[in-house]
Formats: structure tokens, C-alpha cells, sequence
């Protein structure tokens, strides 16, 4: 365990920030819980990706933004939806395909979005969101709002020429965006170190970025360094980048059941035993007498609770008509 | 053609003329591009913006197209009215995730929550001995692409009324302009005028044979149909200005009344535009044909470098010229 | 389906069984692609290949595919065989660049001197609930490239023979597996067999219409062709196998004999294959139609994830049983 | 004057070595004094982009390697082409149009290539060739050759993202290619600072590969650069990234006659009388008394001399047939 706010005292004052950093996190594993029995009963449509394990990037990296400021975010995308301030309701009837989802049924768990809280979605294309996020970066820098975007992706991303061509714009124009790469170890079935020559902060270090490094199992230390790092970004020292060292607890996706071929399950079960985010974060809160085990169960029931309440209320949601699969094509005027 | 007189334009100064009102009365308009600034491109189109609007507005970009692409995307989601210049039409093959994956699918997946207000432009037309990849007009494939809109001015005066319509639409557009005709002048208003997307011309009224032409293939019919004129033949003339919104009542109507059709269009012939034109003209009219419906695309050939080779490839008056008699005598009428 | 029994084979099958031979017969052939050794593909269709030929033959890429396939035609123009594994259809976006302005044009440009025989095995087909990124069959884009053949299987038995003749081609070879079928079982031979690219082959003889049906869609066609056989309607079925080069006089001629034709195709209708092979069939057999060529293709919507929007779009045997009825009594049949 | 190589004795018994990169860098020169001259004189059909200034990159280079070898070229290709062992009459064909060129006039300038000197061609797409170079050091790898490929290109291709995605898996793979950055200070009208943030060298240090910095008008230190690094690639030792520091004396392309307000007159000067390649190695030759100035002006004169006479010979030469418009397509069996 190795949390790293200054204990005791100032702690105090910041509860109600760490227990918020607590229940997120808490949200996060329960939706996908929920996703995942969903899936495994033969109720979802599809196939989704299981953010679990991850929780602390999102939420130490979403609570050091404002709602005005934008992220987005990748085919395992749960979390960071959650993270930003979306609506279990809204997320489980997405994941259903039902009319009451973030995009009406639409998108589903790849392409899920949450507009209003600055969510400009998910994306099933790796990497093919990083265009998206510097340009809201650019956006933000000609309108002069002060907003920062967040660009979250996957270690495999790394792979994509694109993110390349936008980092370079983005160093070029010193435009307000974190490039967040989530390395999880594994692009689908295989290792980093196979995929990436190289050291991963060297990727961005190369157009004159500033790079981070952070253990991203760690909550405070990742939400320390996002607010630090948002802060300059406003300020227009930005673009940065940061590697966030996580795991994914599931396989790549709900269906990848058995992957002992590509990883072990002592690899497994020593991140899940000794570095789980939740547990650790919530051992320090009752260590820093932030709250006690009972109050940290009770947080836990209820969110479970209202993700169980959610899920039934999607499932019993309806469709979108007929008449919406022509709809949204376009925003303006009809296609003749 | 009616009212007040009009002064003469070429194409390459409407376009600037349409881009510097629109950026004039819409400050959320920015510009990106290779070497739009102070070069103005290098077909010079855009000379003087950059003067005007400054260089936070008329972005120099790095050669980098689906990166910058990328960023027009996300800067079109959060609030600005990005224009793309996109050097060479043959670069499209470059920017199809970003347009096609991307732009094109946001405003559905999203359920009508996001939308793309963009424009790319870019160009289009063979015989400038450019060789196969700065000579080719791939509108076709955009076309094939739902959500996205697809213009193609025949004209200055078009290139600038579709210019600001396509400035002002919701979505993402794609407009095609012939890199040949940038120096061509045609009457333009003084006034402000627009042209909607998806809405058809009339450009010569006939009896006999419709032609229906985009883009520079207007030349084309033109030559074509005052030729015939002088044998007593009566062409008709359908410029559909915008292929997706396509203006399918006013080809319908001009075929109805003629019987016989040649569509003529730039892309290569098969697997382009003159097949759905022709497709959607054979199915719904079928019964006012006298004829098979003509079409005359591009050979099906990566575009030659020679000269001896080049114009052998796109569709020219005297060859249009012959079709037509045919279509006449009632043969069927293919192939470039 | 004459000569000796045959074993069943599911279409993964054959495709694997179609690498293997061939591999084992030509060294020069290599696959490249993400998760196609260990993993065998996310389809599983590669399972085995990389024990038998050992990871110097089946490449393992990072998430790059501009880049390896960029890097399969510099092979094959070196002296390889390549085939290139894009996970999905979808992706074809990210590599036209390197497909339609390198592969397909090196050969013409080079005026024959250099030449690019690799095959780009890929992926089409919705209803598997993976929304607008996982979903498309884009074999259209491709097949408007001059320099491209395009292969679209319709049962394991072709699977198999095309693949072989792709991989032995000279050119560069797109060939598009229906994701849904890969479990679908036909009669393979044991002994080794090749089908020629550019032979379409009739499926099912008939008097009174035809049906011209790519991959999956040969299925929606025989359903609906048993259920006219029951109201005494007799459908012919013809599989073009490849849409580049197009088997044109095998389609003509049983248009010809019936005198009403019904094109289905699972790519957008609009700019789509429909539209091509409506578009020759119309000029070329004008005068034997007895009603005007019908069009099923997949609706102009970007693929919406909700299960109750998505069956929607694409044909089924039900409407092709409608347009099929609608076309012998003479009204024009359009639209998904 | 920095030019490397020991003084001395040495030098006499290299002498014929460096009288042949005199020769090709003095062809180089002589063949784009013409081309420019052609186009000047409006024999010439296109534009084209001139090598002069560069010579000492292209010779130093090619001079490493063997005829077996690989190179991709940019647009700026005829210095590559001339350097890697082409002739003079079939490049002025090619660049003419006619038959007689190394791709029978299809190519052109900017796609020009010759096989048999192991010249896989010229690019009109910045950065294009990249993935085409590095598949060619994987057949080397792959067939054990020891061959190693040479990657030419600009400054302004480290914008394309390709770029970034291939030498990742050259790295990984431990390829036989070197890439060969030929800094001029400019991508068309830009300056190099202005489209790249960072150090060029670190695009290429950030995926582990071992970087270079070199004096391109120092032709012996570009060639001793190249003999250790091709030895070290021959030995599996690759992937390698030189940044050789050049400068082009033309406009981007022979039509940019105004260029003053991208770059100075003075600035042109000064590379033109302090650092010309070709100059400053005369110099040397004749220090050293490898040759006189007297011998060293009836080399020049020798090669202007079979310039001019393989102009005159182009200039008379045929076009293609019409025949070969249709011709090259497909290097298999015939498109149908
Ligand atoms: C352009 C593209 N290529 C391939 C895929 C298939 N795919 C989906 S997720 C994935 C692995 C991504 O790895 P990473 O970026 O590390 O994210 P993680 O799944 O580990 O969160 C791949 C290859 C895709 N969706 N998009
Ligand atoms: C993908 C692509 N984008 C843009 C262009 C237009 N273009 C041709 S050359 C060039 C500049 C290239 O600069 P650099 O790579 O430094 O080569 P140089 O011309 O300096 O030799 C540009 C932008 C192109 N041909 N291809
Ligand atoms: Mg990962
Ligand atoms: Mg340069």
C-alpha cells in the first residue's frame, strides 16, 4: 500500500474528498459487476469491456476536472463514464440498447457518451479518439474558457499513428490536453513490452512533452498529479502525458474467459490480492479514521444497491421505436 | 442567371470570398490545413485569409491529415465550426477513419446528443499530368458513407453558395472542388447568396436526351449538348450540385420527360457515382425509358502520368457526343 | 456439389485450412496482424497456424494497422507473399491509404515492373450487436479502386477456394469473410481445390426471377427463395464470388432469361454494390427486363447498436420475399 | 569546408571510389539543370520537385550500399534514382511521358522507379513509403538475405503518422532498414520548426533506435555514416535514424519562383556559395590531388554533355500506345 497523502490532520478537512474519491470508485466496480452478470446471463446484446481494477485513473483523473472540462475515452470505457458524473439508469439502459440510454440505445457500450457532464464518448476505434480530445483542447484554447480535455487510452493506443500526429499539434500549439495512457500490461491478448519498443514516456518526451509516470492502483497519487497537472494546463502549460500503471481485472473482454495462455492467474490474483484500489484506499481511509470499515460497507451496500435497482430498471426499459432508426443520421436538414 | 448583373469570379477567389464572409460573421469558424497561411496553398486559394483573420483562425498545420482531421472532429464537438483543407483529394484515403468512422458516425452513435459541424474541403480531376495519386476524384466513396454530405460545384458561382451552406449545416460535408477549374470565372452575385445542399440545377432546358453532370463533367455536357444542338438535338442539362442529399425528383423529372439519360462523373466508372445515379434513374423510371441509361465515369485505371495516356481516361464532349446518338438509336451506351 | 462426399467445415475452418495449404506449399507467404499467433485471432480463425509455422511466418503486430500493412506491401513487392489480418472490416478506413494509393496503383505507376501480391483477409457484417465501428461491410470503397480484386465468399467451400486463388494472385486481394458465418458449416473437399476469382457461379437455376446475392446475403436469398419455390415462384440465385473482377456475362445471361432481377448486398445501398450491378444491368439487358432491377442493400444509417434498430437495416428474407412478389407483378422495389 | 576523410595516402588508393560520388552527385546536378530547364521551357508536362543542393545525401548514401539493396524515394526522388544507378534516357522518358521511361511514362517524376536497381519508386505521398521500406527489410529478415533497405524522406514526413507506426515494428523486429531524414529546412513553405516540436532525433530515440546526426553536403561523411551503419544493419544490427542536415536550392516545386516570404535570398546564398556538395568536394579532390580542376571540369562536362543528348533522345522518344492506358492494371489475369 502505498497511498501517499500526508496523513492525519489535513485529512480531516478533505473527508468529504476522499470518501467521494471512495463511493466513485466504489460506482465503478459495481456497474461492471453488474455488466458483467448482465453479459455472462445471456441479457446484454454484444460484448463489452470490463473496466475493473482500474478504477483509480479514471477517479483520481476525473475528480480534478470540472464538469465543463471534456474527456475521452475507449472501447473500456465504464469507468471513465462513471468517473465524469454519468447516471447509472442512463448507462445500464445504453449497455441494453434501450431509448432511455445516454445515445438512445445507439451507441452501447463501445460508444457510450454522456454530453452534459463533458463526456465526448467512448470509441471502438483504439486510439481513435486522441484526435477528438486535442481538438477539444483546441477549442478550449481559441475560446480561451480555460477548459482542459483528457485524453484517455490503452497502452496498445500507443500503436497508432495518430496520436502522434495530434501530440505533436498539441506540443506545437501548447493546447490544454492530458494524454492519459492507461497501461494495463496487455493490448487484448498480448504484453506491452511485445507491442512498444521503447519506453512508453519517450513516446510523448519526443515532441518536447512533459511525462509522468504514476501508480495508477494509487487514487491519491493519481489524483495529486491530475490536479497539479490540470491546473497548469489551464494555466497553458499544457499538453502532458502520463502513463498510468493499472491492471485490468477481467479478461479483454466479458467473453475472454480463458486467457491463462497469455497471463497467469498468479499474475492475476496478485494485483486483485495486493493492489486492488478500492481496498487499499479503503483501508487508509479507516487507518486515517476518515471513516470506519462499517461506514466504508455501508457506502459499498448502497451503491450496489442502486446499481441492482438501475440494472432491473433497464432491463425493464423500452426499446427505441422502429421510427429511430432513421433519426440522427444527420442534425441538420434530412438526407433527400 | 436572372436579375441584377453580375461581376465575374473565378472559382479559387469564390471560395476565398465564401470562407472570408462566413469566418466574418461566425467567429467559432477556424481553418486548418498544410500551408493555408501564408501560402495561401498552394493553388493559392486561400491567399489573404491569414491577413484577415490572423494566424490563431487559418491554421498552419504539420503534414499530418488524419491528424488534423482528428482535431477538426473534436474542435466540431465542442463548439467550433472547423474547415479542413485537405491539399489533394487523393489524401482522403488518409483521413477516412477520422471522417468516416468518426465525423460521419458521431451524431447517431451519440443519439442525436453530439454533433460535427464541419467542412472538408478538398479536390478533384484528372489531366493536370499529376499522376495516380494527386489526380484522382474519390467522391464516390464519401458518398457511400452515411452521415456524411457530399458537394461538388460546377461552378464559382456553386463553389461559393455550397461553400457557406456547407459552413452553416450541422454536419459534417464534404465538398469536392476541380482542381482544374480554379481558374475558371463565372458570374457571381455581389449580394450574399447560399445554395442549399441537395438541391438540383437545371442548367439547359432540352428535349431530347438528359445528361445529368457533376462537377467539371458540366463542361462537358455543355460542349456535348451545343454540338448536338447543331444536328437538332435537344440535351437537358442536371447538375445535382450535392451528390448525398442526392436531388432525385429533379433527374427523375428530366429523364421522364426525355427518355434517354447519360450521367457523367469524374470517379471511376465502376463502383462510383454514375452507377447509383444511374441505378436509382433505371429503377424509378423505368417505365418513361426509351433507352438504357447511359454512363460515362473515369476508366477504371490508376490515372496515367502521360499525356498520351491521361486523356484517354475521363470523359470528353466528342466522346459524350457519340453516346449520346447512340442512346438515340437506342444501343446501350457504356464504359469511359 | 457433384464427385466424392464431402466433409463439413465450418468457414473458419476453411479459411485456416486455406492458409495452412498454402503456406505449406509457397515459404514466401507470411501472415501479419494483431493477435493472430498465440490467440489465433479474437474469431479464433487462426487457431494452430503459428505452432505449425512458428512466429517468423504468423506475425504478431502491435495496434498499427496503417503501418503493417504499409510494411505487407513493401514485403510483397520484395518478394513475399503477405497476408494481411485486419481484425475488422471497420478498420479498412485506417488502411486505404496504403492499399489504394500504394498497392493498387504500384503495378500500373511502375508500368508493370513491380507488382504487390498480398491479400488483405478482412471482415463484414452486422447483427452481432457491435454497433457503428464493428459493423460495416465496406467491400464497395474497395472495389471503386482500380488495381484492387475483391473476394466476398458466401460459404466455407468458397471461403476456402477463393482464399487459395487470392493468395496465389499477383495482385492485391481484399477479401471479405461474413463474421456471422464463420461457424457455418458447408462441404469442403479433402482434396485440394481452387475457384477462380472473376467466375460467379449460380447457385440456384430458376425461371421467373433472379436473385444476384454477395456472401451472407446468399442465405437471406435461398430462404427467400423457398419460400416463393412454395407459391410456385421459381428464384434463380447467383453468387458473383468476386465483385473485382465481376462475372458480368453469368449475371446478364440469367437476367436475361428471366427478365426480372433483385440485387442484394449487405454494404449501404447508396454509392454501394447494388448500385454498380443494378446500374450494368440495367444498360446491358435494357431490352429483356420485364420490370425495373431491384435494390437490397444495407439502410444509409451508420449500423445503431440497440438490437431492436439494428435487425432493421439490413435485408432479410421477408422483404426480399415482398420485393421479389412486388417485381412479377411490375412495380418498381427499392430501398432496405 | 568540413569534409572528413583523413588526409593523404589513404585518399590515392580510394581515389576511384571518390571520383564515382563526384560523378553521381555531378549527374544529379546535370539531370535537374535539364529537368528544370524542360519545365521552364514548357517541354515538360506536371511540375517536379528538384534534388539540387541535396546530392551529397542520395550519393553518400547509395554509394553504401549494393545494387541488390532497397530504397523508397520521396518526390523529391530524381537524386535517389540517379544515385541508386538509373540511367539518364530512361528517366528523362519516364519524366517525359514516354515510353521508353522506367514505368513507360505511367509513373512520371514523382513515382519514378527502377526496379532492377533495386529502386522501389518515388512517392507522391509524404511519407508513403515508409511502411514500403520497412516490409522490404522484413523480406531481408525474413529470407535471410542480408540485403538492407534505405528509407528516404523529409523533414515534414515525421508529421505522418505511418512513420511512427513502422519504425516501432522495425524496432521490435530488429529490421535491416535505415531511415534517412532529409532535413532541408522546409516542408513546402514551412519551416521545419514551425511543423515539428521536439528534436528530430528523439521521433526516432523514443522506440529505442540507435539516432544519427549528420553534415548532408559533406558527402564523405554521409558515406562513411552509411558504410558503418548498412554494415551494422547487414548484421542485424538495424533499425537506424539519420537526420542528414541539407538544404533544397529550388522552390518546393519548379513553379515556386517567388519564395521570399518563407525564406531570404540571402539565406539561399549563403548555402549556395558556402556548403554546395559538390563544389566543396571538388575542392577537396583537387587538395588532395586526387584530381585536377581541369579533370574534374571535363567530368562535369562529360555528364552535361550525355544530359543534353539524353534530353534531345527523350524529347523524340514515342508515347505509349494508346493500347497502354488499359495495359498494367493488374499484373494477373485480366480485370473482367
Ligand atoms: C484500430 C483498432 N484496431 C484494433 C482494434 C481491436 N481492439 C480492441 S481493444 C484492443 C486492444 C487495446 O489495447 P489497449 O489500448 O491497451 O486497451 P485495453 O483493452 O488494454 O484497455 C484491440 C486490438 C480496435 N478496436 N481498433
Ligand atoms: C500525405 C501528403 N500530404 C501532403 C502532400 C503535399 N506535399 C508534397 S511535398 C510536401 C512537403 C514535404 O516536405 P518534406 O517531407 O520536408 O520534403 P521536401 O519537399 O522538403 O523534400 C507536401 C506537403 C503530399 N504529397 N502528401
Ligand atoms: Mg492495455
Ligand atoms: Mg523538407
Amino acid at each position: 500500500m502505498t497511498l501517499t497523502d500526508a496523513p492525519g490532520a489535513a485529512n480531516a478537512k478533505n473527508a468529504e474528498r476522499y470518501l467521494r474519491l471512495y463511493r466513485q470508485m466504489t460506482k465503478i466496480r459495481a456497474f461492471e459487476d453488474n455488466a458483467n452478470a448482465l453479459y455472462l446471463s445471456g441479457k446484454m446484446p454484444g460484448l463489452t469491456h470490463m473496466y475493473s481494477g482500474q478504477e483509480a485513473v479514471a477517479v483520481g483523473i476525473c475528480e480534478a476536472l470540472e464538469t465543463r472540462d471534456k474527456i475521452t475515452s475507449t472501447h473500456r470505457g465504464h469507468g471513465h463514464c462513471v468517473a465524469k458524473g454519468a447516471a447509472f439508469k442512463e448507462m445500464f439502459c445504453e449497455l441494453l440498447g434501450k431509448a432511455e440510454g445516454y445515445c438512445r440505445g445507439k451507441g452501447g457500450s463501445m460508444h457510450i457518451a454522456d454530453q452534459a457532464n463533458g463526456n465526448l464518448g467512448a470509441n471502438a476505434i483504439v486510439g481513435g479518439s486522441a484526435g477528438i480530445a486535442t481538438g477539444a483542447g483546441l477549442t478550449a484554447k481559441r475560446l480561451g474558457t480555460g477548459d482542459v480535455a483528457v485524453c484517455f487510452f490503452g497502452d496498445g493506443a500507443l500503436g497508432q499513428g495518430l496520436l502522434y500526429e495530434v501530440m505533436n499539434m498539441a506540443a506545437l500549439w501548447s493546447l490544454p490536453v492530458i494524454y492519459a495512457c492507461e497501461n494495463n500490461l496487455y493490448g487484448e491478448y498480448t504484453k506491452v513490452e511485445e507491442m512498444a519498443a521503447g519506453a512508453l514516456t519517450a513516446r510523448a518526451a519526443a515532441f518536447g512533452i512533459e511525462t509522468h509516470t504514476v501508480d495508477g492502483q494509487d487514487v491519491l497519487a493519481v489524483n495529486r498529479l491530475a490536479e497539479s497537472l490540470v491546473a497548469r494546463a489551464r494555466r497553458g502549460e499544457g499538453p502532458f502525458f502520463v502513463v498510468l500503471e493499472t491492471y485490468r481485472y477481467h479478461g479483454h473482454h466479458v467473453g475472454d474467459i480463458n486467457r491463462e495462455y497469455y497471463r497467469s492467474k498468479a499474475e492475476e490474483a496478485e494485483w486483485k490480492s495486493g493492489r486492488d484500489p478500492i481496498t487499499n484506499f479503503g483501508k487508509w481511509l479507516v487507518a486515517e479514521k476518515i471513516a470506519t470499515a462499517e461506514e466504508l460497507d455501508g457506502i459499498g451496500e448502497a451503491i450496489r444497491a442502486e446499481a441492482e435497482a438501475a440494472v432491473e430498471y433497464a432491463l425493464a426499459a423500452p426499446y427505441p421505436g422502429a421510427e429511430e432508426v432513421a433519426m440522427h443520421i444527420y442534425a441538420g436538414s434530412a438526407h433527400a | 442567371m436572372r436579375g441584377p448583373p453580375m461581376r465575374e469570379l473565378t472559382l479559387s477567389k469564390a471560395v476565398n470570398e465564401a470562407i472570408a464572409e462566413e469566418m466574418r460573421r461566425d467567429p467559432s469558424i477556424i481553418l486548418m490545413g498544410e500551408d493555408v497561411a501564408e501560402a495561401g496553398t498552394p493553388f493559392k486559394v486561400l491567399s489573404g485569409l491569414v491577413e484577415e483573420f490572423g494566424p490563431e483562425r487559418i491554421l498552419d498545420t504539420p503534414i499530418s491529415e488524419p491528424g488534423f482531421t482528428g482535431i477538426a472532429v473534436g474542435a466540431a464537438m465542442t463548439g467550433m465550426r472547423p474547415i479542413v483543407d485537405l491539399m489533394f483529394g487523393d489524401f482522403l484515403f488518409l483521413v477516412m477513419d477520422q471522417l468516416c468512422n468518426q465525423a460521419a458516425k458521431t451524431h447517431y452513435m451519440s443519439g442525436g446528443k453530439l454533433s460535427v459541424p464541419m467542412v472538408l474541403r478538398t479536390n478533384m480531376g484528372a489531366t493536370r499530368r499529376s499522376a495516380a495519386q494527386h489526380s484522382q476524384s474519390l467522391h464516390a466513396l464519401v458518398a457511400h458513407i452515411p452521415g456524411l454530405k457530399v458537394a461538388m460545384p460546377s461552378s464559382a458561382y456553386e463553389a461559393k453558395g455550397l461553400l457557406k451552406s456547407a459552413i452553416r449545416d450541422a454536419d459534417p460535408v464534404v465538398i469536392f472542388e476541380d482542381k482544374l477549374m480554379y481558374q475558371d470565372k463565372a458570374p457571381v452575385p455581389e449580394e450574399e447568396y447560399l445554395l442549399p445542399l441537395g438541391k438540383a440545377e437545371i442548367l439547359r432546358e432540352g428535349r431530347d436526351i438528359s445528361f445529368v453532370a457533376t462537377s467539371s463533367m458540366r463542361q462537358v455536357a455543355e460542349a456535348a449538348a451545343a454540338r448536338l444542338a447543331e444536328d437538332g438535338v435537344s440535351a437537358e442539362i442536371i447538375d445535382p450540385r450535392t451528390i448525398v442529399p442526392l436531388d432525385e425528383e429533379t433527374i427523375l423529372a428530366s429523364v421522364r420527360k426525355t427518355g434517354r439519360v447519360i450521367v457523367i462523373d469524374e470517379g471511376h466508372q465502376s463502383f462510383g457515382v454514375t452507377a447509383e445515379i444511374a441505378a436509382r434513374i433505371a429503377e424509378k423510371a423505368f417505365y418513361h425509358l426509351d433507352a438504357p441509361v447511359g454512363r460515362m465515369g473515369a476508366m477504371d485505371v490508376p490515372i496515367p502520368f502521360s499525356p498520351a495516356l491521361e486523356d484517354l481516361t475521363v470523359p470528353t464532349p466528342e466522346r459524350l457526343v457519340e453516346r449520346a446518338m447512340a442512346s438515340l438509336r437506342g444501343e446501350p451506351v457504356h464504359g469511359a
